[in-house]
């Protein structure tokens, strides 16, 4: 005795097309007879015609949890339940998948199977934050599910104010140009704050990213809190031979337009012999040249990472991008890796200590200054965090020769 | 009880255990890699060893069954193994030459475009929408669907001058981020609030913190406890709804849609940018938001004929300057494309540098 | 009956060097026995001494005039006359020269007789606004001294309140880069706004530069409220002949260095056989290439004007530059410059009747915003205005179709 | 009487009058122009006739003979012409080859170095200071000579990269405005005040309407109305003082100099750029500021062996990068050059460009 597919004709026609059409996919489980999910989905997309046919939204948030966890499940109560019940509750388990969204086909039927017994059999791979999304599932059968997805080795991912969910490039695993190891960065600092992903109690979200070079696949530059960004600070590995070939690919006008006149440093010049004169000190490390020459040019040898802090989206003061604080570290033995995770730690307790309530720590940095989240984190000053110096002559410079004696002095100390 | 169970704090698991053999021999060991075709990459490690990746659209909000059809398909032709990339699209990875071009057939066969490498229009970052978000103004998975229907060849192409990034946030908190283009939410008119329902759900401080312009402020309505908000200063931000339901901001009319262009997350080239508004007032216009479609494809549609090999979308508008995408694309300029939140000075032509 | 030089061991310092010497200027008048002169700038030497000796200044304001006249004349009194009375008084008459700073030898001397028998015969060419700066001359003399001096033919120029002595470019006069003619400009301007430079009661200063091409040689940008900069919207005029030579003289490699890799937009390729590739509708008319092949090219034939507005320096907010309210006007007819006229009596009408008092154009516009500012000032909306458009959300939008059809109407009418 | 004879209200003169008649002929009919020597420039008209400029260096403030002087030179090689530049450079012009040498002889004979022109160092943009401003923290002339004792080379020969435009201001106020070197005033305490004076001379609202960071406040002092300033939120910007004197920002050993560098006004190539804080607390040491002028000449130094031709002083760091900078000139790097006024975001690093 199930209950009747409802009309969806404004769904309908977004079955039409070339593109993997979703609503088709939500039909073939609403359809599904006998499975668990057949009549909360045919409820589900009741729901959502109706929002395409009000342009509203019908849902709203409340308090779902599992055992041990203050966040992880994102709690969605129907406001049209009078109308379709099934799907009254409709909750959301966050989870994280490996670094780098790496599966077999096991674990993904695993979870399938696991989903088609507990959810809606509805999963999105994944959520803007790096989450397995496992959508749709009723209050009394989080916890089920949730046990049993635990088991196979998985974790719930952050919701609230808390740490968030993580994200990191495919990195050394498949690309090139990685410059450090974002999957082993990205486990080693997820896995040791996984009490602040699944007990928020921070004054707002924050969130790590890692992308292994310039060309930020990870969007953490722009998406994160702290942002981990790999870099080189030798020369760049040349290949001549390779640059004249692509010169001679190219077209000589051609290679000058998209090659050196594209370099944002004007750093490359094109000798007269079709090889590269490379000023590597003007250099930003920008990735473009490397894009462009991917069998002649290449990241240098001595590589490491760049930290960005304070990136996030629109709310209060508009967005912020991260800005640079640590412009260099090395990231090869293990104890660098413990460094980075020291470090994220000193992040984190100041910003649980000194942010406002729903403030980010962008926000925060904006608001008390950088120089004093930098010695709040015990870290340096360095001439990279800044684009360029104060253009206004509004300060107090009184400690003028203190704080040079004091940059001299780590001068000094550096070289010795 | 399974309700008594601790949970095992584990943390993301180990990458390793999920990845193809030739990917954890040659981990870090990777020399450079090419495109053979659209949709499919070759790496090529130190040791000459070579990966293929198959790239391919998905629905990212997925059914079951199409996630196992993907599991077959990475059973037959990957050795068991698959992952999605950071936009949702699915990558399968064989060593073997020869699977190539039958898993591209199978893929399309099956429904997967394939696609989305190097300089096409990547997957549109989704968001959550009236599928599942307590906030959201329009649908996400409906106009990341209707926009892909028309962008698919742009996918399956690498005709772009580089990649495209398309975004579409459901309301403004913009959880989708920055694109080169994004199809965001738009609110035109202040918050009407539900006095009603004020005194039973809203933290009133808390609310009026969160009002970017301090527009909201406590007030009496009909003997009872609420808020009124200054229709003055209010710049419908939404950001009021969130914490408080009853500042009802989605609209079916005059929440619509705006068009941002230009954003860029890396830091290739040129420094990372926020996305600038370029189209506002488009009608929320469920099912397939046709008018927002019409000006999405007309700006690519400039941006392909004109811009430069390698040159992001917001890299060619500088280069060509605003005027003269204002003029290509034919959208009109208003008095709101002026920036005019804190620091809007920085978005003014402060040099005798003009395009003509 | 002579007064005695004062000793000044510390100004003596600046009597040796290569440069010549303002300190042997000032002790050559206060040794010239017998002129009206000389023992006041003994006294003044006197005093600048004691500056040098305390580090510290002792002039004060107070308040002197010329008949008729609301300002021109910078007050001075010592604050030390009791040790230095000769110079107790030590007016400045602020005069304006012809635009372009030009002088017959005649004209010099006339001046330097003026000054040697009413002033202390120090005069300084120019000011930093463009005032031939009379400096030195007691109250009782300052009116005789400006009798003489507007009887030459001179006026005096801004101080206080008002509009403000202007500067221009030598432009047409010697500079093929000129796009407009500067100095017909500037007196048109100037000439124009004599009452509100003699009798100045706006809320504070306005100053207008005018600049006959993007090199900025009057710095317009960023030191005038209004500043007035020479433009074309053609393509640029080539000689390939000569960019030829050029590439044969500096080389192509250092060519594409200077040339190619050094223009802001991307505008410019070299071609396989060493012309110019030019991309005019890239091209934003910096000078640059210009600059470096002065012989090969040069601006276009339509040229005419923009105008940038609200430009200065350091109080209140920072600095602040001009940013562009007018991308082009031609500047061909007398009717050209009439409209250039009008739009500046707009333009300090708005102001002198909506900035709050002490505060310049740039700030005030920042206060009300641009697009106020422009309705105020009755011009239209232009892409040249911004660098880009919004970057945030923060904006009610619900007059979009209105302002669309403006635009679009706007567009329409143009193209009829 | 002269007293009440009412002025001419004649405005500035027309030009043309005092023009060499060979400016007058060709008036904008120049076609070209280049430099046959430092410190001359030639300009040639479409009509091929050719004007030559011979620029010196002054000290700006002239005394009746120097500029006598310099009205001989112009009668004996110029036609009894003669014009000075927007920088208090003097400017002879002649249309006849063979004045140029005997004419830069003469200069350099009665003491006017000849230069300043093309990629050189100009003459040092000159305030008031001591000699004659209000509010000066110390003098212009004296820095402008000590300093372009020390540059006299430099403003003879075109070796510098691109044009140098160095200036100076006596106080914050910034009269000598922005410069590829600026060496301006930095208080670096807050004022004292001179509570007797205040109630005589303040208009204590429109003094506490200057202060930048409202650090100003109304108090009684003795029982007599005077100010008081908040010295943890004072900038030390000196803006209280021209409005008050009793607010007695002048000190003779608080008073620094600071060094900026990088400002541009052209906007040729980049666009204009406002100059950078690079070093402060330097004493203010009259009367030859040798630390000052060490600093400048160490900065100059740095770009004249680094930079690239055509590249100002603010474009060589951009693409050198402030790392560099900081390191081919020794200066430190404090908090002090964070910015952490309004909008001090701006001037942070939001991307990965790094510079090793
Ligand atoms: C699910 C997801 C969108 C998606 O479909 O992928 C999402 C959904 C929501 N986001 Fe988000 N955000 C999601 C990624 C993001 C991102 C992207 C990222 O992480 O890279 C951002 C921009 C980056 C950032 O953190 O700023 C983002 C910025 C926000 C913000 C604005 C934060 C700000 O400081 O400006 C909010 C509002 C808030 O937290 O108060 C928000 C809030 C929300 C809430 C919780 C709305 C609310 O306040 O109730 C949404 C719940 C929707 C739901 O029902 O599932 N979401 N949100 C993404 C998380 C899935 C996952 O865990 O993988
Ligand atoms: C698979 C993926 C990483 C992952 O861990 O999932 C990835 C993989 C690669 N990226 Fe990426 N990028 C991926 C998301 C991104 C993102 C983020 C995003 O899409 O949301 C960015 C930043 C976007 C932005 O700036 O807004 C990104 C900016 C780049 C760039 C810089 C492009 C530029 O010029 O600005 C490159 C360099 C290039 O194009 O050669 C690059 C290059 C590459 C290379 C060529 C790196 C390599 O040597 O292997 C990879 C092949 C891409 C391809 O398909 O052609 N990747 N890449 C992501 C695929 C997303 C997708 O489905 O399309
Ligand atoms: C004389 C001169 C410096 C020089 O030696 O050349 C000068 C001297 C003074 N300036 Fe200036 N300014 C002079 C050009 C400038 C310039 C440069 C320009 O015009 O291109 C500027 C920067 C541009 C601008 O207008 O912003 C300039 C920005 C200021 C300011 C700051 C205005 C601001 O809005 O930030 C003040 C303060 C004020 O007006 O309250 C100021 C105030 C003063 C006062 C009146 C100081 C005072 O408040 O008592 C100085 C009188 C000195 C004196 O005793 O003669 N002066 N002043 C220049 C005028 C001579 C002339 O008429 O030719
Ligand atoms: C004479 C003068 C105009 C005047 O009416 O007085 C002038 C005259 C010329 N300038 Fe200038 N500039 C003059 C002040 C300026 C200024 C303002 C200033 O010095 O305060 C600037 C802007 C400074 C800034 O950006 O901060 C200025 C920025 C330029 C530039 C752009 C330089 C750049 O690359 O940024 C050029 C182009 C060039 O160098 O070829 C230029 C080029 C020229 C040319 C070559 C134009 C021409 O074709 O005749 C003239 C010869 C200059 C020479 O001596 O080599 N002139 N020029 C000024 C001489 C001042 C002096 O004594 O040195
Ligand atoms: S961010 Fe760099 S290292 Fe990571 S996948 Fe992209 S190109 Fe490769
Ligand atoms: S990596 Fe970027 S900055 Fe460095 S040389 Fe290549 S293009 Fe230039
Ligand atoms: S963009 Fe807004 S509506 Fe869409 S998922 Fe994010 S918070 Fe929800
Ligand atoms: S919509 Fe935004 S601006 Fe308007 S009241 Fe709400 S929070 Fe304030
Ligand atoms: S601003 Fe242009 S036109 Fe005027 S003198 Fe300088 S280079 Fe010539
Ligand atoms: S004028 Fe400037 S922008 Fe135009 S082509 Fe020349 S260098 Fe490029
Ligand atoms: S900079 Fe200051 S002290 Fe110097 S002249 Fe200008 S106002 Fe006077
Ligand atoms: S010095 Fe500046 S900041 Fe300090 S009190 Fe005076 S005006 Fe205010």
């Amino acid at each position: 005795m199930s209950k009747k597919m409802p009309e969806t004709p404004l769904l309908d026609q977004l079955e039409s097309g070339p593109w993997p059409s979703f609503v088709t996919g939500l039909k073939r489980l609403a359809t599904d007879e006998g499975k668990p999910y057949a009549d909360y989905m045919k409820s589900l997309l009741g729901q959502l015609e109706l929002s395409y046919e009000t342009r509203k939204g019908y849902w709203k948030g409340g308090t779902v949890g599992v055992f041990g966890y203050g966040a992880g499940v994102i709690p969605r109560f129907s406001e049209v339940a009078d109308k379709h019940p099934e799907s009254s509750e409709f909750h959301t388990l966050r989870i994280m998948p490996a670094p780098g969204f790496f599966y077999d086909t096991k674990t993904l039927r695993d979870l399938c199977d696991i989903w088609a017994e507990h959810g809606s059999g509805l999963i999105a791979l994944h959520g803007q934050s790096g989450d397995i999304m496992m959508q749709g599932c009723r209050t009394e059968q989080v916890q089920q599910a949730w046990d049993k997805i635990n088991a196979m080795g998985f974790d719930m991912g952050g919701a609230g104010a808390g740490v968030r969910t993580a994200a990191s490039c495919i990195g050394p695993a498949r690309c090139e140009q990685a410059c450090f190891d974002t999957l082993k960065a990205h486990r080693t600092v997820i896995n040791d704050f996984t009490d602040d992903i699944h007990r928020p109690s921070l004054p707002y979200k924050m969130k790590f990213k890692f992308s292994g070079c310039a060309n930020d696949c990870a969007n953490a530059t722009q998406r994160a809190d702290v942002a981990v960004i790999g870099t080189w600070r030798d020369d760049m590995q040349v290949n001549q031979d390779e640059v004249k070939a692509k010169v001679a690919q190219l077209g000589r006008k051609e290679f000058i337009n998209q090659v050196i006149r594209m370099c944002p440093s004007q750093a490359l010049a094109l000798n007269d012999d079709d090889s590269l004169d490379i000023d590597n000190k003007s250099c930003v490390r920008c990735m473009h040249c490397i894009n462009v020459c991917t069998k002649a040019l290449k990241p240098g040898k001595d590589r490491g990472i760049a930290i960005l802090v304070g990136g996030k989206r629109t709310l209060k003061i508009g967005d912020l991008m991260g800005s640079v604080l640590v412009p260099f570290m090395k990231m090869d033995s293990d104890e660098d890796y413990e460094r980075l995770l020291e470090l994220a730690h000193n992040m984190l307790d100041f910003f649980a200590e000194n942010a406002l309530e729903h403030e980010r720590t962008g926000e925060m940095i904006e608001r008390i200054g950088v120089v004093n989240y930098l010695e709040g984190i015990g870290l340096e000053l360095d001439v990279n965090m800044i684009a360029q110096p104060r253009t206004n002559s509004y300060v107090r410079t009184d400690g003028w020769d203190e704080e040079a004696r004091k940059w001299n002095d780590r001068k000094t100390n550096a070289a010795e | 009880m399974s309700e008594l169970r601790r949970p095992i704090e584990s943390g993301v698991p180990d990458s390793t255990q999920f990845m193809h053999p030739t990917l954890v021999k040659n981990y870090g060991q990777w020399a450079w890699h090419d495109r053979p075709r659209p949709g499919v990459l070759r790496h090529v490690a130190e040791s000459g060893e070579t990966m293929y990746t198959i790239k391919a659209g998905t629905q990212r909000q997925m059914d079951v069954y199409t996630i196992r059809k993907l599991a077959d398909i990475a059973d037959e032709f990957c050795d068991g193994y698959v992952r999605f990339t950071i936009r949702s699209a699915v990558e399968f990875m064989t060593p073997v030459e020869a699977n190539v071009q039958p898993l591209i057939d199978r893929l399309e066969a099956e429904g997967f475009p394939v696609g989305g490498t190097g300089n096409s229009v990547g997957f549109i970052s989704h968001t959550q929408g009236w599928l599942h978000c307590d906030i959201p103004g329009t649908d996400a998975s409906g106009v990341v669907k209707a926009l892909m229907d028309q962008l698919v060849d742009e996918f399956k192409h690498e005709e772009m001058p580089n990649r495209v990034k398309i975004t579409t946030s459901c309301c403004q908190i913009n959880c989708g981020g920055q694109g080169d283009i994004a199809i965001n939410v738009q609110h035109t008119k202040p918050p009407v609030i539900n006095h009603e329902l004020v005194a039973g759900v809203c933290e009133r401080p808390a609310v009026i913190a969160r009002c970017p312009v301090a527009a909201i402020r406590p007030a009496l309505v009909n003997g009872k406890p609420s808020l009124e908000v200054d229709e003055k200063k209010c710049v419908c931000c939404g950001a009021c709804y969130p914490p408080c339901p009853p500042m009802q901001i989605n609209d079916p009319v005059n929440s619509k849609i705006a068009i941002w262009v230009g954003g860029k997350h890396s830091s290739t080239r040129s420094k990372p940018m926020f996305h600038k508004l370029v189209a506002a007032g488009i009608p929320n216009n469920a099912p397939r938001w046709p008018e927002a479609a019409e000006i999405v494809r007309n700006i690519l549609g400039a941006y392909k004929a004109d811009a430069r090999a390698w040159e992001r979308m917001g890299e060619w508008i500088e280069r060509i300057g605003w005027p003269r995408f204002f003029e290509l694309t034919g959208l009109p300029f208003t008095k709101y494309h002026v920036d005019n939140w804190r620091g809007g000075r920085a978005n003014l032509n402060t040099s005798a540098h003009l395009h003509f």
